[in-house]
């Protein structure tokens, strides 16, 4: 997706120029493969750190609540999808901001390259429309992009941006029939035990770092309930009984908000699959409400409404 | 030793099911004694957190009951309740929890004998499913 | 000091051997990343890693850790009054340490142990412990400890020091301690062909690690300038506020102090804590000296490059280890944070 | 009432107060008594389905929930007397007369339902499973007879095939007097049936046998529909001719069927669908309080008046005053205690009293103190759970400084040993470990009021009605009331003062809609004493009824419209603004301020209440030629004809109605409910003026109900031809060689009818513009037709959710004349019952708002039902505890934990479940 | 090895409420164990880390003088967990009390010098430990002239009012005690903001030390008063707060530059401030 580079720093440079934005959020090209910084160009003299490729997996939605500027913002679908929610929740006005949008053909993830070259150190990725290149200390592999995209993008219904004031190119195709649920409907087929089982080792490693948390644009509470002290009633230690807890209640608090975008996944630095809690909502609510979050500017989330005829096959 | 017994939380709107339960009391109904009632306005009072807490002080089930949907004496209340009981079950499921520890109801203030239906089959349920097994907080693993 | 030669294929008898009379925390491979934790089967360790996704810390500075316990039952004379929690402190060998972690560990002690106070848990797990390091043939693109006072083969810290020669392993006894284990292997010592590859190997992984970083410049610089320096906005931007930075650093120390009731009985934990959390210094009023993020975000550079190094005149508390580097899910890379405290011209704010 | 003598302003009534044998103030309603009688009597109120003892309660629900003996069933054994240890009964209990002295009455007298007995043929006497609908309704119910389970009387076993009769004691003068539609059967026959399947176990099949299906109320359509569509519910439209017993207590129906055919069907359960008529007491009381009565002997009103009777200062609401629902009984209650209020306005506050209550201490920085005393209730509570275990416990809980038991905490005695205990041990929270707070609460509360403490730190444990009296095992009862104690006192120790809060109530009100509902609040409002800003968007008063000729009670509605905007205009305390729209809306109930706009220019209104009368319009239609053909009218444009007089309407030789255009259809689900009263009534004047002109009324369901069916009567004497058609089978109408030609499936010879009339006249529905703006400024709903949401269809049909603003009139629903001037003077009523008191105590049981923990997510502005929280000036959320009312729905809905509900707060319930 | 985590247990004596608000109480606190409060050694300035199993510490200046023997006395103001549990708590409880921490004023320093101390509002508890101990007969004559000024939003919110009025009497200190408003007309002492009164008053910085305790606000105005008066940063003293949780320089929360302000401070010179990033 490089190639959408110089559109990007085309579209900021006279956004910047003409004044028509205080400045542009995107990104500019990390100091490590695979990684980029989310960055804020401020004048024309930025434009050319601005960068794009598979990396930006960090879901900019994350730096614009609260904010007061006009900014423009470089955003993929999922991006603007957490924009849409944005608006809805009062985080952002529609009118201060510019949407760069991007037509998105999935992130890279890096976590799995890594681990496919564990051991070997790798010194630059690069890519191109089909393939990803690895480099490094003796190594040169080329891999098609499909088979290492990151998991919520390879499942990805919406590429483009739902909403934008300008496209850097035309809309990517999206497919129509993709199952999102494979690994949702496993873990549904299990007993509870077994289920506890699963989810207990798969949050075991949790080190209470709440990346997850901060990179979620969801998350924007002044104050996070882990953190709430009366009652404080999660505890801080690493018990898995408040391991749970947390992960549980955050997904909570994320349902029918999240968008899939994985910034959650990618932010944690012990590889947690934390998606399995959000997509399991999203999976019900789209089943129940009919509803996808961060698709419309008029709606509120699911929890905010109701229809008198929802179902309630499980209250007696 | 006396048997296991469960603990039961039973949340109960003030307007509807607190008021069935006091009339299965005037109408002399009886039922298993292991529910504890908590008696909160609403069921959209009813934040998730207070599922969890129950569990994790170590209620072995947890009921919430409420007005029948039209019903609620602040309009709209259940149904807003409704879809967050929905998601919160089945996610509480989803991590193991067993369904059979959790339940929802609509029983309104008239309903002596539904409520006395209701807490018999929550009680049955979660005597089956036995002593709750995880969630509940204790000392934790740690050096 | 002595110098012997482990086979390969005797490593597992070692760290059996080990295993009889230490506990014995090694490097061990779970779920896609190798993390420093306590084995129980020789098997479990496997040195043929990189580095752990998380410092070793944890040996000394559990992320959780029980401190005291106490009852608060009515009525009972003992009720509110804290006890210290038993714990049995073993020797431990922390084996195929990188030498950066066991330099950070060094860094940390003077936290912990200070001629005031002495923190009893850090203190005896430090005394109890022997550190076995193992040599980094292969730096990491994001290792940069050449420039933090330690090396790929730095004996700092460590009480001995493995070589990984290919087919076996050259330990070196650096410390007394380290002669114990030492002597725990059955094998010889090298020849000088082995000890000659051995300073091959070393002077090779040196000339891997190609970023210099100026850190020494740190220390002239005026601690208020650099506080007020300008900068901190650009740096601070894309952070999100997390604590994976802190959690995964070896040098990192902070902890909370937590106290937990399970009915009638209680604990008083400390985790860990992270001066990127605004609860952190959030006084009980509502005031927060470090309110904003470019606050907490200077702060944790500071205290690293600046303020320790002020204080202890012991050099940055930065081993160069990279995890920081590797883990941030925004890429603030603290390499560059060091180049632009280390520039010429601070900007300051106006 | 045994007697009314003087007049309105000063009426002496005699009453008289019936023995109950059982003190009401002391009876705790524990029922110990009912559990020794040992006399079988017939249980009333279950409609004989049942026994009942002869000390009783009507129902569990009764309030106040006090026992009172039967004498005549009561065999004076004394048993009651001698286990009662409240000593509430009174064998020598008599008769009390006493004369109150009132300005003004009410009647509220009702109806009695129709006792099938006489009608022979559906054998109602005679056979157990045909039942009244009223005796179903017990049957349903789960207080009733069978505890709400489905089972026919015969043989207990559940039915599996209902029938529904309609029209039993209604619309018939053969075998009754009653001529009239008693209006409700229709809709409660169909809850009847979906109820029914409901509690079914075994797939229900149910049918109602009618001759129309009037479902004219506001929703009662869709409901129709539902029924129909969705539950299965069959509707067959016929003449039911008798109802014969066959073999294991089943019933063939036999019936004529709609072609002519007599048909039979097996039911295992019929229902007879009972009218309503007056009964021979109210007829008597009538006579005594001498007004008048109208043909069927419903109070006789006047359409400019409708509860007002023939006795000045007697007034009448409900179905005395003609057959009707709930919400129209409810709106012509408020409509009556407007009524009321205008006759009284002179004297109004003058017989208040206020309570002296000591100063409230101040406990700030004390530890919580608390009291725990726990309720033997006679033996109701002490006989299962061991109590004196219970108060012992509750001594070793946290913060608890002082316990103790008594045989009946609620009795005047304890009250004051609470007072001196609180007193003595300055005790900060009081935990009762007894009965219900539902019924209890307020008693300790008071108690607390008069000891100096906020009434707000009280507690209790429901031990009685949750524990003792539902659980025989004395040891798991006293299991359960310590652990109860224990989550209460934890609660307790949490509980903080509370203010009510108090907010200033504007003199004023803005009434919208100048129309005949808006009218008529206003008029009543500012005959009440308030200055009412009435604006009206048109350049005159009058709304729809500037174009109506007649109400269907035959009179002229110009007369009526004329003397009320005489009035309106006359009355110094109302200010008309014509031509004037609403621009803005602040504030809340008590505080509105409204800029309205006339003409280009602004002005701020000040009020307090405001009234929505909008109204509605009628639809023109684009289908059977209207607007193509100028013989093709709508109802309004055949009115203004009649209003002139138009003498074309003499020449008329064949005029046909088509009925439901635009209503009842799937664009426009509803019934517009005036229409078949209007077309009727169209129809006989055109008789009136050439009674040789043939005139055709083509419908779905005639629907004029209640005492119109009189004028559907006449109709059909008059030789008025009424032709049924089918929605799916829609009249059609062309031209053909200049002549209007409408042709109609007749059903009952199954073939078309070809029409030439030289008038159709379309009764098109009536529609709601739908007025979102108006609905944004006062924060309420419309629904999917454009018509404004009540609070609750039944129990508040004049008031919104949002407190301080009520609705009226056509905005509301259609309907006619009468039912419009009820309902405006209902919304005068409800706005009076907030402008009466000046101030409004609020209370301190609300949600409030910490700012520096909002997130200004907006959740809790979108799911208020009240519209209590909104986003102030620096962003973040506030709650306007004037418009709270404490459901905690937001305080739960908010991810950032910046809301708590006092009372009902976080800390407060985590405190009961760590308590567990 | 001594645990300096574990707090030495001791029985609430008495819980005194000092302002009418309710929202600060002093604890007098006496030690368990004969030996712990052998070992607790301190001088005014210090503070201690009141700790209530089950709810957690909290770090709270000694009120008592180290002249006064047999009990230590904190007053506490209600405002988070720990703090309303202590609130909620009863004499003859059993609580922890951990330190003395933090290091006192310099009173090495003092010698022969004169006092000048500012208090504000419920920041006066370790000023009143230094009247204390500076009016004991054993030290008064180590320093010289002692001028206090000490105020509070409104009479109900000043602490130990029955020991203001004893000081009032005395000759051997100035006592100036005002508040920033009253209705009461009894009130017989000044009215107006500290830094006012400062100013009004203007105590001699010759020879003189000025240890300054408040609110921000106070101190902000009253800074630049002690700088008209002559007072060198080097000799006006101030004392921190921070979140903190070990009290030991341990945890990290109350690091401010190079200093932790529990272990190193919370006692600083203004000169010493200035040097440090300005985040308390």
């Amino acid at each position: 997706m490089k190639e959408y580079i110089p559109k990007i720093r085309e579209i900021a440079r006279k956004l910047l120029e003409e004044e028509k934005v205080d400045a542009v959020l995107g990104f500019r090209k990390g100091t490590i493969p695979m990684m980029n910084e989310p960055f804020m160009a401020r004048s024309a003299s930025d434009v050319d750190l601005l960068y794009w490729d598979s990396n930006c997996g960090i879901n900019l939605a994350n730096y614009l609540h609260k904010r007061k500027e006009k900014i423009a913002v470089v955003a993929k679908g999922c991006d603007t999808r957490n924009i849409v929610n944005h608006i809805v929740e009062n985080q952002v006005k529609r009118d201060q901001l510019y949407i760069i949008g991007i037509p998105c053909r999935g992130m890279i993830d890096r976590r799995q390259i890594l681990a496919m070259f564990e051991g070997r150190e790798i010194e630059e990725v690069d890519e191109d429309a089909e393939n990803v290149i690895i480099k490094g200390d003796g190594l040169s592999e080329t891999i098609p992009r499909v088979e290492v995209l990151q998991e919520n993008c390879s499942i990805c219904i919406h590429h483009n941006p739902v909403i934008y004031d300008e496209m850097v190119d035309e809309p990517v195709e999206e497919p129509d029939h993709v199952d999102r649920y494979d690994d949702i409907k496993a873990i549904e087929e299990m007993d509870p035990e077994e289920r506890y089982q699963y989810f207990r080792d798969i949050f075991s490693p949790c080190i209470r770092c709440y990346a997850c948390r901060n990179s979620c644009p969801l998350c924007y509470c002044p104050t996070c309930f882990v953190d709430e002290s009366r009652p404080q009633w999660v505890g801080k230690s690493i018990d898995i009984t408040d391991v749970m807890t947390f992960h549980f209640l955050r997904a909570f608090h994320c349902a029918g908000r999240c968008t899939d975008c994985g910034s959650c996944e990618r932010a944690c630095p012990v590889g947690i699959p934390m998606r399995l809690l959000t997509k399991k909502l999203e999976k019900d609510i789209r089943e129940l409400y009919g509803y996808e979050a961060g698709m419309s500017l008029d709606e509120r989330p699911p929890l905010d409404t109701y229809r008198p005829d929802d179902p309630e096959f499980f209250i007696k | 030793m006396k048997d296991w017994e469960p603990k039961i939380v039973a949340f109960l709107c003030n307007w509807c099911s607190y008021g069935a339960a006091d009339l299965a009391g005037v109408s002399r109904f009886q039922y298993p004694p292991y529910i504890r009632v908590i008696r909160i306005p609403c069921t959209g009072r009813l934040n998730p957190k207070f599922v969890l807490a129950a569990f994790r002080h170590g209620a072995d089930g947890v009921w919430i009951s409420g007005c029948h949907p039209g019903d609620c004496h602040y309009l709209e209340g259940n149904y807003y309740a409704r879809r967050r009981f929905a998601l919160l079950k089945s996610l509480l499921e989803y991590m193991g929890i067993e369904p059979e520890r959790i339940h929802f109801s609509w029983v309104s203030s008239a309903e002596a004998g539904k409520f006395v239906e209701v807490v018999s089959e929550v009680t049955e349920t979660v005597k089956k499913v036995g002593p709750l097994k995880y969630f509940m907080k204790k000392r934790p693993e740690v050096e | 000091m002595s110098e012997v030669i482990i086979p390969k294929d005797e490593l597992a008898s070692f760290v059996g051997r080990l295993l009889e009379s230490y506990e014995v925390f090694a490097p061990v491979a779970r779920g896609g990343m190798y993390l420093f934790e306590r084995i129980s089967a020789a098997d479990e360790a496997d040195l043929s890693y990189k580095n752990t996704r998380l410092s070793p810390k944890g040996a000394f500075l559990p992320q959780s850790e029980r401190m005291f316990e106490f009852t608060v039952a009515p009525g009972k004379e003992e009720s509110g009054i804290l006890k210290e929690a038993p714990k049995e402190f073993r020797e431990r060998v922390l084996l195929g340490l990188r030498p950066c972690d066991a330099q950070a560990f060094k860094l940390v002690d003077v936290n912990f142990i200070t001629k005031e106070y002495t923190d009893p848990w850090w203190a005896r797990r430090r005394e109890k412990a022997i550190l076995v390091g193992l040599g980094c043939n292969e730096p990491r693109s994001t290792c940069f400890c050449t420039s933090t006072g330690g090396g790929p083969f730095s004996e700092k810290g460590l009480d001995v020091l493995l070589y990984d020669l290919g087919e076996s392993f050259l330990a070196r006894a650096v410390t007394e301690k380290g002669e114990q284990i030492v002597s725990f292997c059955s094998g010889k010592a090298p020849g000088e062909s082995l000890k000659s590859k051995a300073r091959e190997l070393e002077a090779a992984a040196r000339a891997k690690i190609r970023k210099s970083l100026p850190v020494d410049k740190l220390k002239e610089k005026d601690l208020l300038e650099l506080f007020n320096g300008k900068f901190w906005e650009k740096i601070e931007f894309a952070c999100i506020n997390c604590g994976t930075c802190t959690f995964v650093c070896p040098t990192c120390w902070c902890f909370d102090i937590q106290d937990e009731v399970y009915k009638n009985d209680g604990d008083r934990l400390r985790n860990w804590d992270s001066c990127m959390f605004p609860i952190f210094t959030l006084h009980g009023s509502g005031h927060n000296p470090r309110a904003q993020k470019v606050q907490r975000v200077r702060q944790r550079f500071m205290h690293k490059l600046k303020y320790y190094v002020d204080k202890y005149g012991n050099g940055v508390a930065c081993v160069g280890c990279g995890r920081c580097v590797v883990s941030c899910p925004v890429n603030i890379d603290i390499r560059r944070v060091m180049e632009v405290m280390t520039a010429e011209v601070c900007e300051r704010e106006e | 009432m045994e007697s009314v003598s003087g007049e309105a302003g000063n009426f002496q009534v005699e009453v008289v107060n019936h023995p109950r044998y059982i003190d009401p103030d002391k009876c705790t309603g524990c029922g110990v008594c009912k559990q020794h009688c040992p006399v079988d009597a017939i249980d009333e109120f279950n409609q004989g389905l049942c026994r009942r003892t002869a000390t009783y309660i009507q129902y569990a629900q009764a309030v106040p929930l006090s026992y009172t003996i039967d004498r005549d069933a009561c065999i004076g054994c004394g048993l009651c007397e001698k286990v009662c240890l409240a000593q509430a009964p009174l064998y020598d209990d008599h008769e009390n007369r006493q004369t109150v002295e009132v300005g003004a009455i009410v009647l509220a007298l009702g109806n009695e339902v129709f006792r099938p007995d006489e009608l022979a043929a559906y054998n109602y006497d005679t056979h157990p499973n045909v039942v009244t609908s009223l005796e179903f309704e017990r049957i349903l119910s789960a207080s009733g007879p069978y505890q709400g389970h489905l089972l026919r009387p015969y043989d207990l076993q559940e039915p599996k095939k209902i029938a529904w009769i309609q029209c039993v004691g209604s619309r018939d003068v053969h075998h009754c007097s009653n001529s009239y539609c008693s209006a409700v059967c229709c809709m409660y026959a169909i809850k009847e049936a979906v109820i029914a399947k409901s509690h079914s176990h075994s797939g229900l099949d149910t049918a109602i046998f009618y001759m129309d299906m009037r479902t004219m109320g506001k929703d009662f359509e869709r409901y129709y529909r539902r029924a129909r569509d969705e539950y299965g519910v069959r509707f067959v439209r016929c003449r039911v001719h008798s109802i014969e017993p066959v073999d294991d207590g089943n019933l063939s129906i036999s019936y004529l069927a709609e072609d002519g055919g007599i048909e039979e069907e097996t039911f295992d359960m019929v229902v007879l669908s009972v009218g309503f008529q007056t009964s021979k007491k109210v007829r008597e009381l009538a006579g005594k309080l001498q007004i008048e009565l109208g043909p069927h002997d419903f109070a006789r009103t006047s359409s400019l008046a409708p509860v007002t009777t023939s006795r000045p200062g007697v007034f009448v609401c409900g179905a005395f005053q003609g057959p009707k629902d709930i919400p129209q009984s409810v709106m012509e209650a408020s409509a009556a205690a407007s009524a009321v209020g205008t006759v009284l306005s002179e004297v109004r506050g003058t017989m208040t009293k206020s309570r002296e209550v000591p100063q409230p201490r101040d406990i700030s920085g004390e530890p919580p103190r608390v009291g725990v005393f726990v309720c033997h209730c006679g033996i109701n509570i002490g006989g299962i759970v061991d109590v004196p275990a219970v108060r012992d416990y509750a001594r070793s809980l946290p913060y608890v400084e002082y316990v103790a038991d008594n045989l009946y905490t609620c009795s005047q005695d304890t009250q004051l040993l609470i007072k001196e205990a609180i007193e003595k041990h300055r005790l900060n929270r009081v935990v009762v470990a007894a009965c219900t707070p539902r019924t209890h609460e307020p008693l300790f509360q008071e108690t607390l009021i008069d000891a100096g403490l906020n009434k707000y730190l009280f507690e209790m444990a429901n031990i009685r009605n949750q524990d003792s009296w539902v659980h025989d095992d004395p040891e798991e009862a006293t299991e359960k009331a310590k652990d109860l104690v224990r989550m209460a006192v934890a609660k307790a120790a949490l509980l903080e003062p509370l203010r009510d809060s108090e907010i200033e109530v504007k003199e004023g009100a803005l009434v919208i809609g100048g129309g005949i509902a808006g009218m008529s609040a206003a008029l009543s409002l500012a005959d009440s004493g308030y200055h009412v800003d009435l604006i009206e968007k048109e350049g005159e008063l009058g709304g729809n009824a500037r174009k109506l000729h007649l109400t269907w009670k035959g009179e002229n509605v110009r007369e009526i419209l004329e003397k009320m905007i005489r009035d309106v205009e006359n009355n110094p305390s109302i200010t008309v603004h014509l031509n004037t729209e609403l621009k803005n809306v602040d504030g809340f109930m008590g505080n509105f301020t409204s800029v309205i706009e006339n003409d280009g220019k602004e002005e701020t209104i000040e009020h307090g209440v405001a009234v929505v009368a909008t109204g509605a319009g009628e639809l023109k239609p684009d289908e059977y030629m209207y607007g193509k053909d100028s013989r093709v009218l709508t109802h309004l444009e055949l009115d203004q004809k009649f209003l002139q007089d138009d003498p074309e309407l003499e020449k008329i030789n064949c005029a046909v109605f088509i009925q439901c255009v635009g209503s009842r259809e799937s664009e426009r689900p509803y019934c517009s409910r005036v229409c078949c009263t209007h077309s009727v009534q169209s129809a006989l004047e055109i008789k009136k003026r050439n009674p040789d002109a043939s005139v055709f009324i083509l419908y779905r369901d005639m629907r004029t109900y209640g005492e119109r069916e009189d004028l559907y009567h006449e109709a059909r004497a008059a030789g008025v031809i009424f032709i049924r058609y089918d929605v799916e089978n829609k009249p059609t109408v062309s031209v053909k060689n200049g002549k209007l030609q409408v042709e109609v499936i007749d059903h009952v010879l199954g073939k078309p009818v070809m029409l030439e009339p030289d008038l159709l006249t379309l009764a098109t529905a009536i529609v709601s513009p739908g007025d979102e703006k108006l609905a944004q400024f006062f924060k309420v709903a419309l629904n999917e037709d454009g018509f404004f949401v009540e609070a609750h269809a039944k129990l508040r049909p004049v008031d919104f959710a949002t407190d301080g603003v009520y609705l009226c009139g056509l905005a509301h629903y259609p309907k006619s004349i009468d039912e419009s001037i009820a309902q405006g003077q209902a919304a005068a009523a409800r706005a009076m019952t907030l402008l009466a008191r000046k101030k409004v105590e609020v209370s301190g049981m609300v949600a409030t708002v910490n700012p520096f923990l909002c997130s200004s997510c907006g959740v809790c502005v979108a799911v208020c039902p009240f519209n209590a929280p909104s986003f102030n000036d620096r962003g973040v959320s506030e709650i306007n505890p004037a418009l709270c009312k404490g459901c905690g729905l937001c305080v739960a809905s908010c991810r950032s934990g910046a809301i708590s509900l006092k009372g009902f707060d976080e800390p407060q319930i985590f405190a009961m479940i760590e308590s567990l | 090895m001594e645990n300096p985590y574990l707090p030495s247990p001791v029985r609430i004596e008495e819980i005194i409420t000092e302002t009418t608000d309710g929202a600060l109480k002093t604890f007098k606190l006496v030690f368990l164990k004969p030996e712990d409060e052998k070992r607790f050694r301190y001088l005014p300035g210090q503070f201690a880390e009141i700790s209530v199993a089950g709810k957690g510490e909290v770090p709270i200046g000694i009120a008592t003088s180290p002249t006064e023997e047999g009990f230590l006395k904190f007053t506490i103001n209600k405002v988070g967990l720990v703090t309303t549990h202590l609130h909620n708590m009863h004499p003859g409880e059993i609580i922890g009390v951990r330190g003395p921490l933090g290091k006192s004023y310099p009173w090495d320093w003092f010698e022969g010098k004169n006092l000048v101390i500012i208090g504000g509002g419920f920041a006066f508890t370790t000023l009143r430990s230094s009247i204390v101990y500076v009016l004991h007969p054993d030290n008064r004559d180590r320093f010289g002239d002692l001028t206090v000024i000490y105020g509070a939003r409104h009479p109900g919110l000043l602490l130990y009012k029955e020991e203001l009025a004893a000081w009032e009497q005395r000759s051997d200190i100035n006592m100036h005690i005002t508040v920033d408003a009253t209705d009461d007309p009894d009130w017989k002492y000044n009215v107006g903001f500290v830094p006012t009164i400062t100013k009004e008053k203007a105590p001699s910085s010759e020879n003189a030390y000025a240890i300054v305790c408040g609110p921000p606000i106070m101190i902000k105005f009253t800074l630049p008063i002690l700088t008209e008066l002559g007072f060198p940063p080097e000799r006006v003293i101030m004392s921190l707060e921070m979140r903190m949780k070990c009290g030991i320089g341990m945890c990290g929360r109350c690091n401010i530059g190079t200093e932790y302000v529990c272990k190193d401070g919370p006692v600083f010179t203004l000169a010493q401030l200035n040097q440090m990033p300005n985040e308390y």
